[in-house]
């Protein structure tokens, strides 16, 4: 019997979602084992669910996307009594969870650093953010820490529901530019994640606005097209294929390890990409605007 | 024994009063709501611009409500619209990027297609008579699967052209945004269908009383189906214009509008007619809803309160309306 | 043998119920006016009055299910405020309502047993097996013969006005209040219903009967009031109690009677219809139609008659049988199918079946006929005006007794609302127009009313096609009568023969055999 | 002129199987499911393991969706019980790890929240005559904001006591995982209620016929309240058990029942009774939607077939049992 891994997604309508999942394929491929991929639909419940029903069946080893490992105690109850490896993407270490990565908290740092430098100091942000995710949170975090230095920008936060987040977006954008007119003050938009920011851009693009910056995070090909286009200013690529690609390849040696393996972060760099770099990148890395 | 004969409880100025207030609470709220933000927000709330913008973003939920009143008008309910349109999104990308269709021909399709999926929800409700909810859902559900299959999930993007854009974007006629232009288009169409046509009068029938209907000659059939082919039609139409808004073609970005058109045109009820759905309902009622939460915005309340301020609205709005009914009729 | 209750020269002090100047506005109608009721215990007393006049909604007052506006309801002489159904079976009155209540996918035992307070075991759960045997001698006497554990929906509308009957007799209410119970009964079951009602006054409980069949009225009732126009015009007992004096209270002056215009030649056959059949309930029916006559179709309820217009029209699917019309094929899958064949149909349940109850008079009238209110032939666009004219029209020649052309036709009395559902059919003038009860619940002035306009239509030329359970109407409207029992149709009269003892004859020839008595 | 007749469509035996077919369709199509999904996973499908892990996993839903039952028994819709549930497993968790309440209590007092929640639900429906649709939506949409308000939708996480989570990872009663337990609780309760005492008779009065109800002198409104009260409850368990089996109260975690529970209770219709809702009902139709679940993952289907699978299954259950139910009757 070929081992088996399976993966649970968090929403394989998202791009870095499948993405990581195109990679983990491409891993598995070249290790020989089998990929079943389970769609929860954003239920935590459902994850739960299905890490048990991967246990049921007797897989190698989990991968755990997104859902954090604080939320899904009775899937990892299951799996470990099954002796059954579980790795997370972007949902954390601890518990009994073997290796980590995609954490994208820290992502955010250069998005925030480059936007701050353009405002110099002055101006307002909307921030559009996601409590409900970890990821999104940690960004959060990151981003009121980089403002603590600049006490004369004003923030505007703005929470996102998924789904709807290209909606709300949009709508939050557009009660924001109605009480900031153009011409009076550096203005940016902050997604917590990509589309959000995408929303916000169409409410830009539909009222002709292009004195308003917008930063995503995450690097999905829309957010790049839009960098492309002169749309979006900047976004931190998240290399998930390679992140999938590594874990998977990790995953073997976990197993051998057995009760000895030592739980740890394998986190693959993010890439910074604006107006200057986009055309280097996709020169470098075609597949992302997939 | 205390006195127990019956002495007349409201005045008839009172019970008048009540009534207009039944018919025209939710205009008169809406009116309340646009002088309170504009007072709170003076510079930023009451403009023309703010105005357009917000009706421009606004298009798109309101063509998919009035498509929904056309299915809940023949006494049905449309779950599947937000998915559909959802789907719409995916497919008039794909067809425009894979396919290299001409722009007009891609969203033609679209539409079609909506009609399709509007006579599959049709049949299954009056053929196989199985109720709406329970028929709308599990089509809704299937076409997410079908968007799945055809893009793994994966918005489309790349390639999308400019000119698919400048649908949602551009600003065709005396600088208005197109999206308005349709919306206008589409209730206008509507109401004309339903209020002064024919099928109008035999639409109304069949969602006042579908035997009745049946024994006064009426396809009741044909209708109901002629409801979800329309909604269905207005769902392609939302759900190509949020593709061309966003320049993407995303699984579930349209998701989100059934919610919003199911409180519109609920809202809408409460309005001039006595619980009746009516398309000018809808439009109301979806401008009571955006213009709520850009006005909230716009003040700065907190995320919360914008939740509390959209369920209590519906609540307050049609509560009052039905409440004010009965007890003028009392 | 019950005794008839004896017409009593002076009542006893104190009436069970009495109200006094109870008036009701509905928005701008005003269905009560200062009327007032008292009952005694134990008698049957009859509440008379035309459509509209609030017989409905004195009842409804008196269940508790609307608030008078001003008047005052005393029980046992004690003054009381009702102010829910609930209230009302509190004071021990029960109510059999014009429009059945009863929960159809529950059983019969269940229905009897609906809101009535049901004995339990010690673990609080229903104790169906005790609850049986207490209401057993109950169902003997009202003579419900259904199984206790069938559907309420599977029963037919007199076993269902049965377990009404039961379900007063369980909670030993002092009063029942009957809204024209015998509208949809046969004879028979008539007959059975009166028995029940006089041994429920030997008996001491009281019965507040309404209905437009005076000969019932007279036949049963000790006192009757008289409503019109929401005051109660007067109370007739004793020697005052005649059919005469009852009618010339609820006109309020006298009524012409129609006299039949026998000079409408029958011409050529418009519909012929062959071996038609549907089973259970129609097993054979063959007849023609011809244009200018009036058809009626008699019998008892029950004998098939709905189903067979029913099936002419398109609105079930025959198993066997074929039909013409005007020598043409004509096998509608729909009743849309029939009306675009040239058929109109008013059907039984005008609430249910025949009206939009929220919709303006004008909207019914114009309803299934729209062609009339197109704005031009080439655009698809209708006018309002062009439909308030005909509406107004319709009204007019109709004498519909309507606030305006928009008021909502729920709104209406039980006989404007008939009469609106025959209005639909009057400007699009179909081949054949079949009307299914058409005075079932209407008063004697408007019944008149109607079979002149029936008349009226066959003399322009429609073929109509009338199915009554009341052996009077027949005679007095139809040229010729089929008399249908158990399916098939028995008996076809005309001329000389056509009498209201020849169609009741005939309405039990079938069952007369098959059930020894 | 040729001769336009008809022949008998049906025979009686042909009849009498569809009427078998329509009350029995839903079983069969479960035990049809479970026979192809052993066929085609024979060691992980058919095991007594897997099923009890698929009745643990089913739990939750169910216990929800039992609850809607008896919203929809008396003729209403709860569209909050989604949004109530993850409110319960904010507040549950919340009220142990930051008011430090015992368990008990702090679970006491989800449940006397969920009946207020009801109660509320209930109030709006009957006294304000709000359509339910619109009435739970809002009330739902107002939840959520309080959710908002009380966690900033962040979820609580950090202090969540091992016992709560025992609550649902334990097996306290012959290695029965306790929400099977706890699931059987409510349904073997709910169904007594129902169909055996004297509330349940008024129950199923109000939702059969409320004017005829209301005429038999039950109080049709306490009637409908009780069942929003015992909806609420029922969201209240399953949004505590959720919080205890996910370890954190999060702002979204149980919405996702809504759908489910909805379907459960729709194709519970079309089971055993000619489209009544019922207890025992509900209690197939969650089976057969979460063992398809279950089974297509363990086959490993891909993604878009679970969709697709979903919403077939729920179209061609309900579809074949009423098209059966109206030639049967034909
Ligand atoms: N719910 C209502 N709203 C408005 N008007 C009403 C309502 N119910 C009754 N009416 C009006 O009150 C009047 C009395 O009606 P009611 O039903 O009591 O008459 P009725 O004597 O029972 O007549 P019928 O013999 O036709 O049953 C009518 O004019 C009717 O239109
Ligand atoms: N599906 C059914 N099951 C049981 N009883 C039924 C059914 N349909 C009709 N009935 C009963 O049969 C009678 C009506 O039958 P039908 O309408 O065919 O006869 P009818 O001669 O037209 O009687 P009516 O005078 O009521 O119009 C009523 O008593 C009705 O309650
Ligand atoms: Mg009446
Ligand atoms: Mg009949």
């Amino acid at each position: 019997d070929t081992p088996l891994v399976g993966i649970v997604s968090i929403s394989a309508t998202e791009a870095n979602n499948a993405r990581y999942i195109v990679g983990a394929k491409a891993a598995a491929k070249e290790i020989g084992w089998d990929v079943s991929v389970i769609d929860a639909a954003g239920s935590a419940d459902q994850a739960n669910a299905a890490i048990q029903n991967f246990a049921q069946r007797g897989s190698a080893a989990i991968v755990d996307m997104v859902f954090p490992y604080s939320s899904i105690g009775a899937g990892l109850q299951a799996a470990k009594s099954a002796n059954i490896p579980v790795v997370t993407w972007g949902g954390g270490l601890g518990s009994s969870v073997a290796a980590t990565n995609g954490s994208g908290g820290p992502m955010v740092v250069p998005v925030d650093e480059l936007m701050l430098k353009a405002m110099s100091g002055k101006g307002s942000i909307l921030a559009l953010t996601y409590h409900t995710g970890e990821v999104c949170r940690n960004r959060e975090v990151e981003l009121d820490k980089a403002l603590a230095a600049n006490p004369d920008i004003k923030v505007t936060k703005n929470e996102v529901r998924i789904p709807g987040y290209f909606e709300d977006g949009a709508q939050y954008a557009n009660a924001w530019l109605a009480s900031h007119p153009a011409g009076q003050e550096n203005l940016a938009i902050w997604g917590c994640w990509d589309d959000p920011a995408i929303g916000a851009i169409g409410s830009l693009r539909a009222q002709g606005r292009d004195d308003v910056k917008v930063y995503g995070v995450n690097g999905n090909a829309q957010a790049l097209e839009n960098i492309k286009n002169g749309f979006m200013t900047a976004t931190a690529w998240q290399d998930s294929y390679t992140e999938g690609y590594n874990m998977i390849k990790l995953l073997p040696e976990i197993r051998k390890a057995g009760a000895d393996w030592k739980p740890k972060a394998v986190e693959v760099p993010a890439v910074l990409v604006t107006k200057d770099t986009i055309d280097d990148f996709i020169a470098k890395h075609p597949d992302a605007m997939k | 024994m205390s006195d127990v004969s019956y002495t007349r409880r409201l005045s008839p100025s009172t019970r008048a009063a009540l009534g207009v207030f039944a018919r025209y609470g939710t205009i008169i709220g809406l009116l309340a709501m646009i002088l309170v933000f504009s007072f709170l927000s003076p510079h930023a709330f009451p403009t023309f611009s703010n105005f357009i913008n917000v009706l421009n973003q606004a298009s798109l939920a309101m063509i998919i409500a009035g498509g929904l009143t056309m299915a809940v008008i023949v006494g049905e309910l449309d779950l599947s619209v937000g998915y559909a349109a959802s789907l719409h999104g995916v497919l008039v990308t794909g067809l425009i990027v894979a396919n290299h269709l001409p722009i007009p021909v891609a969203v033609l399709i679209e539409l079609a297609l909506g009609a399709l999926i509007g006579v599959v929800n049709g049949v299954i409700v009056t053929k196989l008579k199985v109720n709406s909810v329970i028929a709308t859902l599990g089509v809704g559900t299937v076409l997410v699967g079908l968007s799945f299959a055809y893009s793994a999930g994966v918005p489309i993007v790349s390639g999308v052209p400019e000119s698919f854009l400048q649908l949602a974007l551009g600003r065709w006629l005396f600088g208005i945004p197109n999206p308005i232009i349709f919306m206008a288009l589409v209730f206008g169409g509507l109401w004309l269908l339903v209020e002064r046509t024919a099928i109008g009068q035999e639409i109304q029938a069949v969602g006042g009383n579908p035997a009745a209907a049946r024994l006064a000659g009426i396809n009741v059939d044909r209708i109901k189906i002629l409801g979800f082919v329309l909604s269905g039609m207005c769902a392609a139409l939302t759900g190509t214009l949020l593709a061309a808004r966003l320049g993407s073609g995303t699984t579930n970005a349209a998701d989100s509008y059934l919610l919003t058109a199911f409180a519109a045109v609920f809202l809408g009820s409460a309005t001039l007619r006595d619980g009746e759905f009516h398309i000018l309902g809808t439009l109301i009622g979806t401008l009571i809803i955006v213009l709520g939460f850009n006005g909230l915005n716009i003040f700065g309340a907190p995320t919360f309160s914008q939740f509390v301020f959209q369920g209590a609205i519906l609540i307050v709005a049609v509560g009052l309306a039905s409440l004010g009914r009965s007890l003028a009729e009392s | 043998m019950n005794p008839v209750p004896t017409l009593m020269a002076a009542p006893p002090a104190v009436p069970f119920v009495a109200a006094s100047a109870v008036s009701k506005s509905y928005g701008g109608a005003q269905a009560l006016r200062g009327a007032s009721l008292s009952v005694l215990p134990g008698e049957v007393h009859g509440l008379v009055g035309a459509n509209g006049a609030g017989k409905s909604t004195l009842i409804r007052i008196l269940a508790g299910l609307t608030q008078p506006d001003t008047g005052e309801i005393a029980i046992e002489g004690r003054p009381v405020a009702i102010a829910s159904p609930h209230a009302a079976s509190g004071l021990g009155m029960s109510f059999i309502h014009q429009e059945l209540a009863f929960v159809p996918d529950m059983t019969v035992l269940e229905n009897i047993m609906l809101g009535l307070p049901k004995k339990t075991t010690r673990l609080g759960l229903v104790d169906w097996a005790a609850i049986q045997r207490d209401v057993a001698p109950i169902i003997e006497r009202v003579g419900i013969t259904a199984p206790l554990d069938a559907a309420a929906k599977s029963l037919s509308t007199a076993e269902n006005w049965l377990i009404s009957i039961a379900r007063a007799l369980v909670w030993k209410a002092r009063l029942i209040v009957m809204d024209e119970p015998t509208a949809s009964l046969s004879a028979s079951e008539c007959r059975k219903l009166f028995s029940i009602i006089r041994g429920l006054s030997a008996s001491g409980v009281a019965v507040l009967y309404v209905s437009h069949r005076l000969d019932e009225i007279l036949d049963l009732c000790g006192r009757v009031t008289v409503l019109r126009d929401g005051r109660s015009v007067a109370v007739l007992d004793g020697p005052g109690l005649t059919r005469r004096g009852l009618v010339q209270a609820i006109v309020g002056g006298a009524v012409e009677h129609l006299s039949k215009s026998r000079d409408t030649a029958r011409g050529e056959v418009v519909l012929s219809v062959r071996g038609l059949r549907r089973l259970p309930r129609v097993t054979e029916a063959s007849f023609d139609l011809h244009r200018g006559e009036v058809l009626g179709l008699g019998g008892l309820v029950g004998a098939g008659r709905s189903e067979l217009a029913r099936l002419l029209y398109g609105a079930d699917r025959p198993d066997a049988g074929s039909m013409t019309i005007e020598g043409g094929p004509f096998a509608p899958r729909t009743p849309a199918g029939a009306v675009r064949a040239g058929l109109g149909l008013v059907p039984e349940e005008r609430r249910t079946e025949g009206l939009l109850l929220g919709k303006s008079v004008a909207f019914n009238l114009s309803l299934g006929n729209l062609t009339p209110l197109l704005a031009s032939p080439v655009l698809p666009f209708i006018s309002l005006r062009k439909r308030a004219r005909l509406a107004q029209a319709t009204i007019r020649d109709l004498s519909i007794k309507a606030s305006s052309t928009e008021q909502p036709v729920g709104r209406l009395s039980g006989g404007n609302q008939q009469k609106v559902v025959i209005g639909r059919w009057l400007r699009s003038k179909p081949e054949v127009l079949i009307l299914d009860e058409p005075t079932r619940g209407v008063d004697i002035g408007a019944r008149g009313e109607i079979h002149r306009l029936i008349r009226e239509l066959a003399g322009h030329g429609m073929a109509v096609l009338v199915i009554s359970s009341e052996p009077d109407e027949l005679p007095d409207l139809c040229d010729r009568v089929l008399v249908m029992a158990e399916g098939r149709i028995v008996r076809e009269l005309a001329g000389t023969d056509l009498t209201r003892s020849a169609i009741i004859e005939a309405s039990y020839a079938l069952t007369e055999e098959r059930v020894p008595a």
